[in-house]
């Protein structure tokens, strides 16, 4: 390295910085640094006579480096990177002396504001004295995504991409596409059919040429890093061949069999070998190996030979599949809060003590009732039904501390489902306050309030218990202060909604955060509400935190479009300030290993190794390693000697 | 009570049966009572082994050092050292493995357990001598036995055993392929019973007390030389580049960071000390031969155990425990301490 | 010059040293060093643990100093040698000797005027070895005595209830005389009896001693090539401890130390150094030639017993066994010298 | 009781010239002194070089005694202090103390045939006497240079070994053939065996890399030269000069007195601790 | 000459400055610095910024260096726990230096010369008010010669 020319660049900012920095004399002494070739002060160096002055200086003096001691780099640092690459620089060479923020605004004292500044000056110029000319680290990247989760924010996701010519591959755990959502009756506020929305998409997604399919799947690995991952995908076999069935039913007519249908929120029952949903996508029958008597002819068997189509194959093996994608969209989704943990309302042992999604399913014309609201226990129409909100949520001591946001409208929606299905029964709402926020959702409720009647009560429930065929419900109405009691036919809990589990399993693989309460962790909760904090990982729908199926939607087209972006690359870049190894230093002793926070560091033939591509030059490991064998470019113990001497004087 | 014979018969047969390259133990020196450490490859040298109080070096130092000169001779080694390692010594040796800086089947540990009775201070038992100059020193129960010139000399270990041996807290070799004597510990004083005496102090009378002993330091390195995690390849009180390959550019050399110099003056000192202390935090298992070989007697113990027990006590981590942990410093814990913090 | 002082009365022959500052061993934190004199000063000490080398061969040395201002020309500011007069009292014969081997190194072929700078302002008052002060020294077989005068300017000998001083050097008869009627002269039993203890301490046995010294030069040359030398080499640590304490080590190293870049500022220092450090002699290649532990422990031995004779007729070593005593793997210079100079 | 044997002169860049570029760069630099100021030398001795805040490197003088206006030094980018010489710009002013260590001893080889060989950077130490040589050209009788570098590229002191070729058989080499080198492909001491110079009334001068040292040693003792007309020059690692810091001794001499320039029969016989 | 920068000749004088150097994170704590700054908070000019990326690159050697070069105090500052960008940076920047601190004040180094700090990019008061209290606890203690490079 031979010894760099530097130009020092002091701007007044106007009075901002001179009124209380002498810039001249900033300027003079950065001038008897070693390096400094030009030093000069300028009125505006940001304005475009300051910058074509800096570009001009950078030619006449042959400058390799430049200093502008000015404002935060958060404002200007790229500006003047730009400038010291467009006079022919690299911009690694460039850095900001910040003397304003830092400097000029937080003191008044003339002298001492200019002597801070010139330590400030000067340690950026003995930074740069070592500073390496870098270029960005050119990654290829794979144009495909992986798309976790098959809900309505997978989904539409995987459209979006797919249409924006992206290959997709979606991957979704369960038998069929379609998540909460295919399980809804009519949707708030417009009470338009659930099934009727979201069939077609699922239909377009199954016959869309750009998107592979994977259900019945879980992802298990995911190495490699944004633009080049590598995900290893578990198919679990279906024991049926989807090209082949014809779904006619024929095999789990003939199934002995009869398990809890999940689909149904265990409302119905169905066979080992069933069809979650007429119209689940694929469409084609699951053989559900733990219930399924033994995949053995001898043991059963009844099936295969049923199926004329000979589409049932016990040979079917779970089958590993590794996709390369370039980015991932995590739409995992939620689940409801266990009605287990709520010992005061039974703990969900009272059959008629339903829960939201099982609501969804009597009111569904698809469900067990065929759109007729029933009771469970004895298939009587419900005359008095009480519907409570906030349960599992906004209840920090025993159960979720925040509001499940859904939960007002869908119970607004449910009473009034249920009134529109028994007019002359009576819903009773008990709430803490609505929360109606979104287009048309408080005169949604108005509406179930006035025009369907339904009881407002504003007050929680201390208990619920059976008595005498009916659930007695006991409450508080907090604006009348008096106690309420009513002997219900049938309760709807309004349940917290929670991160599914498989939001837990792919925040685990995909080593991706989840915040106090699981959901999982955006980069920024205002400016990457959609990014994870791994680079090239986005978040959609519901597994990021509890939102309608318009938000969800929404969310689900701002992660396609980030991957879109992202891919729309045809190389990423990748900052070059990362770690490197002075291998000659390295013992292999593995602890920088143990501290980086991106796992970005391997051992190969006993000397550490950095990913440039998973390394954020966080520099966590150069101050861990005892024996200086790693450092972040541009940021060197070296360097940061030079900074330490220049702020105390040497 | 351990037979040196039994020690002795293993290297014996280890050698023989070619287990192991070579044995790493301790023979009588050439200098006065003293063991030194000795690297022996055939059978019949077992027989110089000994096991007395003064068996002090800590000798995963040579194994350490047996890496280096392979390493420089571009040789490989496909057949483990064998090395008698007392607890403390078997503690560095599984900071070496957690480290990488062997393979287990590299290493083959002929542990001692010291039962308590520890190794020898010669400079205390100087004080109590007096002048007498012994020539032999053994072990015998409670006491150490010396022969002098004034004949036989019996003093109770606790009177001239060294201070970490007082407060021993690992007698007993954990890590090993064999192992001699019973596990017992006499616990003679507290674990960190010399540094809470020196922690009575105040910050003046500490500063003070440094003071004095960073003046005194000569810069001689032995305590560097003598320690077996002072590994590194160069120190950063090395005044070139001493690690060179024939890929090291001009420029590596020219930028070598001089973060302390390498004359003795007492800030210079005390940095060096310091960062010392700081790279051995987490890793250091206070075998004390630091402290023992400084020959102006600077209680670099101090400093270490300062370190280990801040480590235990707030981080819950135990140097030399365990070959899967992470470092001290390569690690954390949610409920590290943060009141220090503003 | 021969006079008796009384035991009590060292401190009032200090205290009459006018324009000098007087060094005696004493204890701090046990270890034996030289420090200022603090009353009483007794002389009841075994070998300090550092020989008085460092009055004329400081560890750490300026010896001048720069200042670069960007665009001029260097400025230096030479140092002079701190002119103060030391006196040390105590010094072992060994270490006596230690002085002469350091004065010839440091006026051999070019003088160095910071060592002789301060040695010219420096006396040493020795004190007989009556008792070995070390079990490890060997004085009497590599030339010396323990009741040397070499590089003395006065010998003490202990004679029960007084101190029996003999001048060696003009600087000596100073000191002596600088006490005035403290001194006296000593009587006929007194003198005998300085004869006696003398003769004494000349025949009792050391513990250790050079076989042959006076031929250790040619032995050493034969067996340059010995396999003996790694062998015995083989559990040094490559520590500086018997280099840096010993009395006749005098390598150093010579480094710029920058105190200020505004200008640049700083001073070109001298610091001792060691030849079993292992970047002693690397070339900024990377090729050593001592690289071996075996070759360095060769050359310190060479050094003392062979190279130095070669040069100036003498062995270096002195006998004063530090290098033995402190060796922390228990490397025996004379163990070393008698092994190598046996074998074939 | 002398001066300070430490402290430098000061003297002036006055000429710096790149001779090989890349990692292992060499410049050549000439220093001038003051009025008044400044040293005599003899061939092949040397001079401890400071640059203030880095320190000393022990430089052989490459200029010919006779040259009184500058010493002349090339330096190879290795370090801390060598590289901070190859920062230095005309008028820059550095440290200088010397001269140290012993000469050839040219006044005693006339009337005779002189061999160099050179390669790499080991043609600086060598250079004076050849410069030497040159000028009393008529005391000399066969002046035979053989220098060789890995490629045309580092081939040092290109224009100045051309204008020797009048008074001088030179012979270059390159270790690796490439476009546009006319001349000898491969090793100097290959070189050197290819052109048989007779050791009749000869004295051979070799200095560069210590394996090339070596091969040249066995080569010139296969041509029939015997120990006492081969001349080289060691370097060990120095810090004082001046035979007091005690590292760069081969034996009982320290190189920086009593070398750097031997005489195959004396070094061959000292430990080879170089 | 001394062996250092501008060694304060008379530390206990009226016009003593404590010099500080402080490590300041670039995304919270120099952010946090930027903000006082932007909302022109005032505070003391004697602690000068050095940025890194994280508080976890904070060598120990940096801060023993700083002391050695004459720093009368040493602040590192970093994200909140939890907040850090790296995510685990601060972590084991507080274990890290932590050590630090113990040894120092072990030594008998006064404890106030380190300080540590969790000041986020909204703490621009915050920023002002640690330094402000930094200062004030350092003028007491006068010019740092413990760790300080002594006068060649
Ligand atoms: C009772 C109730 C009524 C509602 N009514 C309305 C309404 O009327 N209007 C409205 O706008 N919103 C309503 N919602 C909200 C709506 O259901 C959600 O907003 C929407 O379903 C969220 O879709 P999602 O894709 O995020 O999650 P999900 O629908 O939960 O989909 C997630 C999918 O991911 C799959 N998955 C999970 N983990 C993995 C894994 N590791 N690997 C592969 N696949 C995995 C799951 O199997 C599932 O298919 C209601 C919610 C409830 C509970
Ligand atoms: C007699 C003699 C003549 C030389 N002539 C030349 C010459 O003409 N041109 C040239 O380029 N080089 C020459 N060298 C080598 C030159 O001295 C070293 O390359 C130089 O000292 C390296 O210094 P550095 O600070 O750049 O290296 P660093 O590696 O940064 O520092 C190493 C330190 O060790 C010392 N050192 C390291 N290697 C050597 C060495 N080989 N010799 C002496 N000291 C060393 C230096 O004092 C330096 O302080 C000569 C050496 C000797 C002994
Ligand atoms: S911490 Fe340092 S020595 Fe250890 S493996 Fe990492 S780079 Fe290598
Ligand atoms: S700089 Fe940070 S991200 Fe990069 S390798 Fe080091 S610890 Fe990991
Ligand atoms: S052994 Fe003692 S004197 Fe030597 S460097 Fe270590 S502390 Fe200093
Ligand atoms: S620092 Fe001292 S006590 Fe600790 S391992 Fe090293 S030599 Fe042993
Ligand atoms: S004191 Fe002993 S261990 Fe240290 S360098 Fe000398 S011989 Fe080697
Ligand atoms: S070589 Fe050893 S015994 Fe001889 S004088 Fe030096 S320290 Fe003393």
């Amino acid at each position: 390295m031979s010894k760099k020319r530097t130009g020092v660049f002091v701007c007044h900012c106007g009075n901002n910085i001179a009124a209380t920095v002498d810039v001249a004399r900033v300027a003079q002494e950065m001038a008897g640094e070693e390096s400094v070739v030009c030093a000069k002060d300028y009125v505006y160096m940001c304005s475009d006579p300051g910058q074509n002055a800096v570009i001009q200086a950078i030619k006449d003096n042959q400058l390799d480096s430049v200093v502008v001691s000015c404002c935060s780099p958060t404002l200007h640092e790229k500006t003047f990177r730009d400038n010291a690459r467009a006079a022919g620089l690299n911009e690694f060479t460039c850095e900001i002396a910040n003397i304003r923020e830092q400097c000029a605004w937080v003191h008044k004292d003339r002298a001492k504001a200019t002597e801070k500044a010139i330590k400030i000056s000067r340690s950026a110029v003995r930074r740069v004295s070592g500073a390496k000319s870098l270029e960005p680290i050119g990654i290829g990247v794979t144009r495909r995504v992986l798309v976790i989760g098959g809900g309505i924010a997978g989904i539409q996701a995987s459209l979006d991409l797919a249409n924006a010519g992206l290959e997709v591959v979606l991957v979704e755990k369960q038998a069929t596409l379609g998540g909460h959502m295919i399980q809804l009756s009519e949707t708030f506020p417009t009470l338009d059919c659930s099934q009727c929305i979201l069939s077609p998409k699922m239909v377009e997604v199954s016959r869309h040429p750009k998107i592979k399919l994977m259900t019945y799947s879980e992802l298990q690995e995911v190495s490699g890093y944004v633009g080049n991952f590598k995900a290893k995908i578990l198919k679990k076999p279906t024991y049926v061949d989807p090209e082949k069935c014809k779904i006619c039913d024929d095999c789990s007519q003939v199934c002995p069999v009869v398990v809890p249908n999940q689909y149904d929120l265990n409302l119905t029952a169905r066979r080992a070998i069933h069809i979650p949903y007429a119209q689940a996508i694929p469409a084609s029958y699951t053989l559900d190996i733990k219930a399924c008597l033994g995949l053995n002819p001898v043991v059963c068997g009844k099936c295969k030979d049923a199926c004329e189509a000979q589409a049932i194959n016990y040979d079917m093996q779970p089958e590993t599949v590794v996709e390369d994608v370039g980015a991932i969209i995590v739409a995992t989704g939620f689940d409801l809060y266990g009605q287990e943990k709520l010992g005061e309302f039974g703990q969900g042992k009272i059959e008629d003590v339903l829960d939201g999604l099982q609501f969804e399913r009597l009111c569904s014309a698809s469900g067990p009732t065929k759109g007729r609201i029933l009771r469970p226990s004895d298939h009587t129409e419900p005359k008095d039904v009480v519907f409570i909100q906030c349960v599992g949520s906004r209840d920090p001591a025993r159960h979720c501390a925040y509001c499940s946001k859904i939960c007002c409208m869908y119970t607004a929606k449910h009473a009034s489902l249920y009134k529109h299905h028994v007019p002359d029964g009576r819903a009773w709402v008990f709430y803490i306050d609505i929360r109606s926020g979104g287009k048309g959702y408080e005169e949604f409720v108005q509406r179930t309030m006035e025009e369907d009647e339904a009881i407002y009560l504003r007050g929680r429930v201390s208990t619920l218990y059976q008595q005498n065929g009916k659930i007695r419900v006991m409450g508080t109405d907090t604006l009348s202060g008096e106690n309420v009691e009513i002997d219900a036919d049938m309760v709807v809990l309004a349940l917290a909604m929670q991160p599914s589990a498989g939001t837990a399993e792919a925040a685990k693989v995909l080593k991706i955060g989840r915040d106090k309460d699981g959901f999982l962790a955006e980069a920024h909760p205002k400016l990457k509400p959609v990014e994870s904090v791994t680079v090239g990982v986005y978040l959609a729908g519901t597994a990021q935190g509890p939102k309608d199926i318009p938000e969800t939607v929404s969310q689900a087209s701002a992660a396609a479009a980030k991957a879109i972006i992202l891919l729309s690359q045809d190389r990423l870049t990748h900052a070059p300030t990362v770690a490197q190894v002075r291998k000659s230093h390295c013992t292999g002793c593995e602890m920088c290993v143990d501290a980086c926070p991106y796992e970005a560091i391997h051992l190969e033939n006993g000397k550490a190794v950095v990913n440039d591509v998973l390394c954020e030059g966080c520099g966590t490991c150069s101050a861990t390693c005892v024996r200086a064998a790693i450092e972040v470019k541009n940021a060197t113990p070296m360097q940061m000697n030079q900074m330490i001497e220049a702020v105390l004087g040497f | 009570m351990i037979r040196i014979e039994d020690i002795r018969t293993q290297a014996r047969d280890i050698l023989e049966t070619g287990e192991v390259r070579a044995v790493i133990g301790w023979r009588r020196g050439s200098r006065g009572m003293a063991a030194e450490p000795v690297l022996i490859s055939q059978p019949e040298e077992a027989e110089s082994l000994v096991w007395d109080p003064t068996c002090f070096h800590n000798l995963s130092l040579n194994l350490v050092q047996e890496r280096k000169r392979l390493a420089r001779k571009g040789m490989a080694s496909n057949k483990p050292l064998a090395l008698v390692a007392k607890g403390c010594d078997a503690r560095s040796v599984t900071v070496l493995l957690q480290e990488n800086h062997f393979r287990r089947e590299d290493v083959y540990v002929l542990g001692v357990s010291c039962e308590g009775s520890g190794v020898l201070d010669e400079r205390k038992l100087a004080r109590v001598l007096d002048g007498l100059t012994p020539d032999s020193a053994a072990y015998d129960g409670d006491d150490y036995v010396f022969q002098t010139e004034e004949g036989e000399k019996r003093l109770p270990a606790r009177e001239v055993m060294a201070d970490r041996c007082l407060e021993c807290r690992s007698a007993y070799p954990r890590l090993n392929n064999a192992v001699f004597g019973e596990e017992k510990t006499r616990g003679l004083e507290a674990p960190f019973a010399a540094l809470s005496r020196f922690e009575q102090n105040r910050g003046a009378e500490r500063w003070d007390f440094w003071k004095r002993q960073f003046e005194r330091c000569i810069r001689c390195f032995a305590c560097r030389s003598v320690c077996p995690l002072c590994y590194c390849e160069e120190c950063v009180v090395d005044s070139i580049r001493l690690e060179v390959t024939p890929e090291t550019t001009a420029d590596e050399k020219a930028n070598r960071i001089r973060w302390i110099e390498r004359s003795a003056s007492r800030s210079d000192n005390f940095g060096y000390h310091m960062t010392r202390a700081l790279h051995l935090a987490g890793r250091c298992i206070d075998c004390a031969e630091c402290e023992r070989v400084c020959p102006v007697h600077i209680p670099l113990r101090l400093l270490n155990n300062k370190l280990e027990r801040e480590a235990r006590e707030k981080f819950g981590y135990e140097p030399g425990a365990s070959v899967d942990l992470p470092a001290l410093v390569s690690s954390f814990r949610d409920d590290d301490p943060n009141e220090f913090i503003r | 010059m021969e006079l008796i002082l009384e035991k009590g009365r060292l401190d009032d022959w200090i205290a009459a040293l006018e324009g000098w500052q007087a060094f005696a061993p004493s204890q701090e934190d046990e270890v034996w060093g030289y420090r200022p004199t603090a009353s009483p000063v007794r002389l009841d000490h075994p070998n300090t643990v550092q020989p008085p080398k460092n009055f004329a061969f400081p560890q750490r040395e300026v010896f001048f100093r720069f200042e670069q201002v960007k665009g001029e020309p260097p400025r230096l500011t030479p140092v002079e040698p701190d002119a103060a007069r030391n006196v040390v009292f105590g010094v072992r014969p060994c270490d006596g000797r230690g002085v002469v081997r350091m004065d010839t190194v440091f006026s051999d072929h070019v003088e160095d005027s910071f060592y002789l700078g301060r040695r010219k302002n420096l006396a040493y008052v020795g004190l007989a070895c009556l008792k070995p002060a070390s079990r490890h020294c060997f004085c009497k077989s590599v030339g010396g005595s323990p009741v040397s005068t070499e590089g003395l300017d006065v010998l003490m000998t202990d004679l029960g209830d007084c101190w029996l001083l003999a001048s060696a050097t003009p600087v000596g008869e100073t000191l002596m005389q600088a006490a005035g009627a403290l001194l006296t002269e000593p009587s006929a039993e007194q003198r005998m009896e300085l004869a006696r203890r003398h003769e004494e301490a000349l025949a009792r046995p050391q513990k250790s001693a050079v076989a042959d010294v006076g031929n250790a030069a040619t032995r050493l040359k034969d067996n340059f090539d010995s396999p003996l030398w790694e062998e015995l080499g083989k559990a040094c640590i490559a520590c500086g401890i018997c280099t840096y304490l010993c009395p006749t080590c005098h390598c150093f190293d010579l480094n710029d130390e920058v105190s200020g870049g505004k200008p640049l500022r700083g001073g070109r220092v001298r610091t001792w150094d060691s030849c079993q450090f292992p970047d002693f002699t690397m070339h900024s290649s990377g090729h050593n030639p001592r690289d071996s532990l075996g070759s360095r422990l060769r050359q310190r031995v060479s050094h003392k017993f062979r190279y130095f004779v070669e040069n100036f007729g003498t062995p270096q070593c002195t006998g004063c066994g530090r290098c033995v005593s402190q060796c922390p793997v228990g490397i025996d210079i004379v163990n070393v010298v008698n092994r190598v100079c046996a074998s074939v | 009781m002398g001066d300070n044997i430490y402290l430098p002169q000061l003297a002036r860049v006055s000429y710096i010239k790149e001779e090989v570029a890349g990692e292992r760069a060499i410049k050549t630099f000439r220093l001038e002194f003051a009025e008044g100021e400044g040293f005599e030398h003899e061939c092949g001795q040397c001079a401890m070089l400071s640059i203030f805040g880095k320190g000393e490197a022990m430089i052989s003088i490459a200029s010919a005694p006779h040259v009184k206006t500058y010493k002349q030094f090339s330096i190879m980018r290795v370090g801390r202090v060598t590289s901070a010489f190859h920062e230095l710009s005309v008028g820059d002013v550095v440290g200088i103390r010397g001269p140290y260590g012993n000469s050839f001893p040219v006044h005693d080889w006339r009337g005779k045939n002189l061999i160099f060989i050179g390669g790499g950077c080991g043609l600086a130490p060598i250079w004076p006497v050849i410069q030497t040589a040159v000028a009393q050209r008529e005391h000399f009788r066969d002046i035979t240079v053989f220098y060789g570098g890995r490629s045309p590229r580092d081939i040092m002191y290109q224009a100045e070994l051309e204008k020797l070729r009048g008074a001088a058989d030179v012979h270059l080499s390159v270790d690796k053939a490439e476009e546009g080198w006319n001349a000898y492909c491969g090793f100097v001491p290959a070189n050197l065996m290819d052109k048989e110079p007779s050791p009749e009334n000869a004295i051979a001068i070799t200095c560069g890399p210590p394996i090339m040292i070596k091969f040249v040693i066995q080569n010139l003792r296969s041509l029939g030269f015997r120990d006492e007309q081969i001349y080289t020059t060691i370097e060990n690692k120095m810090k004082c000069g001046l035979g007091k810091c005690g590292r760069c001794n081969v034996g009982k001499d320290y190189v920086c007195v009593k070398g750097p320039v031997y005489s195959w029969d004396v070094l061959k016989d000292l430990p080879a601790e170089y | 000459m001394s062996r250092q920068g501008d060694w304060n000749l008379n530390p206990m004088s009226e016009t003593y400055e404590p010099k500080i150097v402080a490590f300041l994170c670039k995304w919270c704590s120099s952010a946090g610095s930027d903000l006082a700054g932007v909302s022109r908070i005032q505070y003391p000019a004697n602690a000068t910024p050095i940025t890194v990326a994280c508080s976890g690159s904070v060598s120990p050697q940096y801060v023993l260096s700083a002391f050695k070069k004459g720093a009368d105090g040493v602040l590192v500052s970093g994200c909140h726990i939890g907040d850090c960008h790296y995510m685990e940076g601060n972590y084991h920047a507080r274990r890290k230096l932590y050590l630090v601190k113990e040894l120092l004040e072990f030594t008998g180094v006064e404890p106030e010369r380190f300080r540590m700090s969790w000041v986020s990019a909204a703490e621009g008061a915050k920023f002002a008010q640690v330094v402000r209290d930094f200062v004030d606890d350092l003028r007491p203690l006068g010019s740092q010669d413990k760790m300080r490079n002594e006068p060649t």
